[in-house]
Order: C-alpha cells, then structure tokens, then sequence
C-alpha cells in the first residue's frame, strides 16, 4: 500500500516510473487469483490499473513468484502446470531487472 | 551509462527467512553489469558467513556456498560491520571466505561514497 | 553524496541502531508504517544528530492513532512530500 | 468435552503485518465454542488498543473496532502486560476498550491456568 | 520445513494428527502452483503426499489463502476466477477449524 | 500446567524476553530454527532460572554451522525427542 501511493504520488507530481520491481511478498501484487478481504481496497486491481494506464514496466521476481505459485504461460508450460495466475500487466524476471533498474534510475526506492 | 557503485546490504540471518539468499542472488546478478560493488553484512548478516554450514539437514541450499561465489564472480569488497561481529563474539577466523572488518567512520563513507545502496 | 533512510519497523526490531550505523551527516531519516512509533514517546531519537532532519509519514501516523503524539522534533509529512524528499536526498536507503 | 481455558497471545503492531488481524479473528472464532477466553496483549501488541485508530487512511480495516467487538462476544478477560505499557508510556487511558493491567506473577498463572495457548 | 519434519516424526512416534491448519505463508504449501527451486525440497508436495499417505485433515486458512491466491474451485466460482490452485487433499476454511482442533486435540503445537 | 515454549527467532528479535514473561517454574525452552542462536555465545541465558530445562533443534544447529559453539546448559535435541518434549509438558507456547 505505501508503495503504491508513492508510486501514484511520484507519478502526479510527473515524475517518470521506469519500473515497479514486484519481490518477495510484493508478488502477491501480481496475482490475478487473489482476492482481497470484502472491506480493503484490492490493491493487486489497484497496482494493475496504474500500471496500464501510466504504461509503466513491471516485473515479478521470478525465484519469489515460483514459490508463491505466480506463474506466466510460459513458466506453466515449462513446469507443466495447467493454471496461470499472472496479472498480464507483468512479466517474470531475474534480479537482473531490479539491477538494470537501480543503475537506469535517478532514484531507486524500495519497500521492503 | 556512467560506472557506478552499487552497495547491497544484509542484515538477516541465513535461513529464517528468504531474503537473506535474495540478496546475495541480486549481488551475482549485478556482477554481469561491470559496475563496482560492495557486499556489507550487518547485525544477524554476519550468521550467513559462518563456516560448515550444512542446509541440506532443512533441506535447503547453503548459503555460504553462494557466499563463496561472489568472489568469483568479481565481487571482492566483502565487507563486514565490525561492531555486529563483536555483539555476537564472532572473527573472520569463524568465516568462510575472507572478509573485510569495518569500523562506524568507514562505513558512514562506504554509504556516501554509493550510488545506490540496496538493502530488501 | 546524502541519504534519505525509510524506517517501515517498530522501536521493538531496532532497526533504527542499524539505520544508524549507516547514516552520515545531512543525510534524513523519515518513518514509514510501523517505523512511526519511534516518533512518539519515549524519546527514541536522542541517539540522533540535530544535523539530521526527521520526518514521519502522516497517513501511518493518522492510521495507528498517534498524530497527536508526535514528538516536536519531527515533521509529518504526507506522499508528495515523501516524493519530493526522495528527490532532495541523492539516494533513499531502506530499512525494513 | 470439558470446558478448556484458551488464552490468545497477541504481539504485533495493528497494521505491518496481519498477525494482529488474525488473532483477533482466531478469538472471536473461539467465542462460539462457548470456553473460557483470554485476550492478552503484549509488547507492539499493545498498540493495537490505542484509540482513535483510522485505517481508511491506509485502505485497511481498523483493528480497534474488531478488539471492540471482543465483548460483545462474550469475551470479557482483555488484558494487558503492564511492563509493556510502562516501557511504550501508555496507560488505560491511552485505550478505547477497559483492559485489565496484568503483573508479571499474574501472567506466570494466566499461562499455568490455560489449557491451551495461542500465539500465532 | 519444520512443521513437516515434526509432524513425520510425531506420525512414526504413533500419535495421531488431528489437523494440519495452514495460515500466513504456511497457505502457500496448499497451492499446486508453487514450484520450488530445482535443488531444494518441494515442500508443497511432501505435505500433500505426507497429508495423503497417512489419511491426514488439512485446512488452509481462508482469509491467508485468498490474498495469496490459493481458491478451492468453490471460491473459484463464487469470485468468478478462471483458475484453481488448491491441492486437492486440502479444504479451504476459516480460523474456527483451528479453534476446533486446539480443543479436540491433545497437544496444539504452532510454527509462526 | 507446565509449558514448553518453542523460540524460532534470533537473539536480535528480543523473543526470548516476552517469552521469559509467561514462562513459570519447571517450564521447557526449546529453541529452533533462527531461535538456536540464542544457544550460542554471548551467553543470553543468564536470565533464566536453572529451573527451566533448556534445548536446542540439533537440524538447525547443524544447518547453521554452530552445532560447535552450543552452551553446555543447552541440550541438542532431534525430531523425535522435540515430540517426546511436547507430550511431556502439558502444552506448547510458540514465539515466532
């Protein structure tokens, strides 16, 4: 949640996202099965609107998306899993693209 | 794209948690990007870098032996706080790989002299 | 070249010491979700140096109940604040 | 079945984690079982008492209004460490339900009185 | 790991397991995507395997599994989500499954 | 009723003080997973009454690398006997 409305903060004040890194149980964020409780905001909905309608590139950790069971077709295929519960906003990745990010950026801000 | 230096930092115990391994994978992903990088170890950090760890009796991967990688993969400032070492009665003789001691002024010149400093 | 530390732990996780051990003169230390009760009593942040400004995230202050009990040496602020210290800062370490 | 005495056991903070959240929910599930409950606050657990708590602010539920819910339940023993009240500088008052401030020989026999303890 | 390991040996000790109640992060060992990296343990499939061979009740918590995108195909249907990734040897239900066994067990043993 | 108490987080994580809070005469404290630090040097076990039989989860000991350095008050422990424990006391109480 706070780095979701920081996001859309640095975004209002036309700051330029170069990517939203998804790790650990960020992930979660890139599930397109989960489900938020019925009074909470449904912050996986949230990150996925802002992220397409401010086109900016998102990445899920791949080593935290697998155990999480987040996978995207390709993953499913590879693994032979019949589901897919990608949000189609993002794209698995390795920590190269939290790297590139670091060193593409002004700033690198992250939520642990 | 100008050189730059990335600092990671680690303050976790080894297995108790993933980001401890998190980490360490971020460092040997960011070794392939040539820049100059520093691996810090803090507070519980300092467990991951004991010798004769054995993982598989929870079987899950060693941590030190990922450790051992970062020098081979050109990541040679493996730096430690001197003071989380102290707190726990530990020296560079207790680890697996040779390390760096740093005291406070040192390391308040490490975080400026970095770009970037990524602590997950 | 200065720092901007986020705090997002409790006074129970000690996160501040090691924030500490890393932060140089100039540099700001704003507490985020949990890390906001070190802003309210007792009086965490005498360890800290005059020379380092402190700030604290407003929406987690209001959420947990202790905007009132903010200690007077640090400023509330809300996410465009937040926004622009990451800017004024030359780098933002975090601490969670 | 004999009557068992559970005592739930919270020690987090209301909103960084959904520790709080659960065992609050885990207690007013046990009410309906019709036992002797329990409620015991301690450490960063206390601060989920404190009044005047909006989680709007953080499109998140108020755990104060859940822990009020606590009596209506039927849940009448909430109680408090008092060391971690002194060491947070908070008093009952600081509260939005009564609480009962428990020593620390009264939390040695709270725990030896319980059947069952729940600290998740 | 730890919850399994001590369940294996209290099962070869001859003490019967009531119910294995999964909550928090312990959810993600009922979901059949969750993949483990190649040299690790699937843990996962030992609990579903383990839970199977020994005729054992499980439960995941239902708040933690929703936000973490574990659905039965029940609450697949009733939140209209295409997809399902609960084991099938596990059920799906609230923090009342945990009260019951706390009270019908001998011994109530948890790992945060 | 007598309780074993399981602790699963380093010393780092101050467990073992809210633990000493509900633990009584003739209690067990069990440490596992990140908690068998606290059976290592510096010796944090001063606070606790000779009482209160202590134990370590020898797995974990081992997977960390400090099965060597275990205090001598502490006793290393497999599976089998971490059953055994929890039956022999009368209920379980876990710190995480």
């Amino acid at each position: 949640m706070t780095a979701y409305q920081f996001a859309r903060a640095a975004v209002s004040q036309g700051h330029e996202i170069y990517r939203v890194f998804f790790y650990g149980d960020g992930v979660l964020n890139a599930n397109s099965l989960s489900i938020s409780p019925q009074d909470e905001k449904n912050l996986p909905q949230a990150w996925h609107n802002f992220l397409a309608n401010n086109e900016i590139d998102s990445v899920a950790c791949v080593s935290s998306a697998l155990v999480r069971g987040i996978l995207s077709s390709q993953e499913s295929k590879r693994h032979k899993m019949a589901d897919m519960s990608l949000c189609a906003s993002t794209q698995i990745a390795g920590l190269g693209q939290l790297v590139d990010a670091a060193l593409q950026s002004d700033r690198l801000v992250s939520f642990g | 794209m100008k050189r730059k230096t990335l600092t990671f930092v680690t303050r976790y115990a080894p297995y108790g948690s993933n980001k401890a391994r998190l980490t360490v994978d971020a460092a040997l992903a960011a070794a392939v990007f040539e820049q100059k990088i520093n691996f810090l170890f803090i507070d519980d950090g300092v467990f991951q870098l004991v010798q004769n760890q054995n993982a598989e009796m929870i079987a899950s991967k060693t941590i030190g032996k990922a450790i051992e990688t970062l020098e081979l993969y050109g990541i040679e400032n493996v730096l430690v706080d001197g003071s989380s070492l102290e707190k726990r009665l530990l020296t560079p003789a207790d680890f697996s790989v040779p390390v760096k001691v740093l005291e406070a002024e040192q390391l308040q010149k490490l975080t400026e002299d970095s770009d970037v400093v990524i602590n997950l | 070249m200065s720092a901007l530390h986020t705090i997002s732990g409790s006074p129970s996780t000690g996160l501040l010491d090691s924030c500490l051990m890393l932060v140089g003169p100039g540099d700001g230390i704003l507490f985020i979700q949990d890390g906001v009760y070190y802003g309210c009593p007792p009086n965490h942040l005498t360890v800290i140096s005059p020379d380092n400004a402190l700030f604290a995230l407003r929406e987690d202050l209001i959420a947990r109940g202790v905007l009132s009990k903010l200690l007077k040496q640090v400023s509330p602020v809300g996410y465009g604040r937040f926004v622009e210290l990451t800017v004024s800062y030359d780098k933002v370490i975090s601490w969670s």
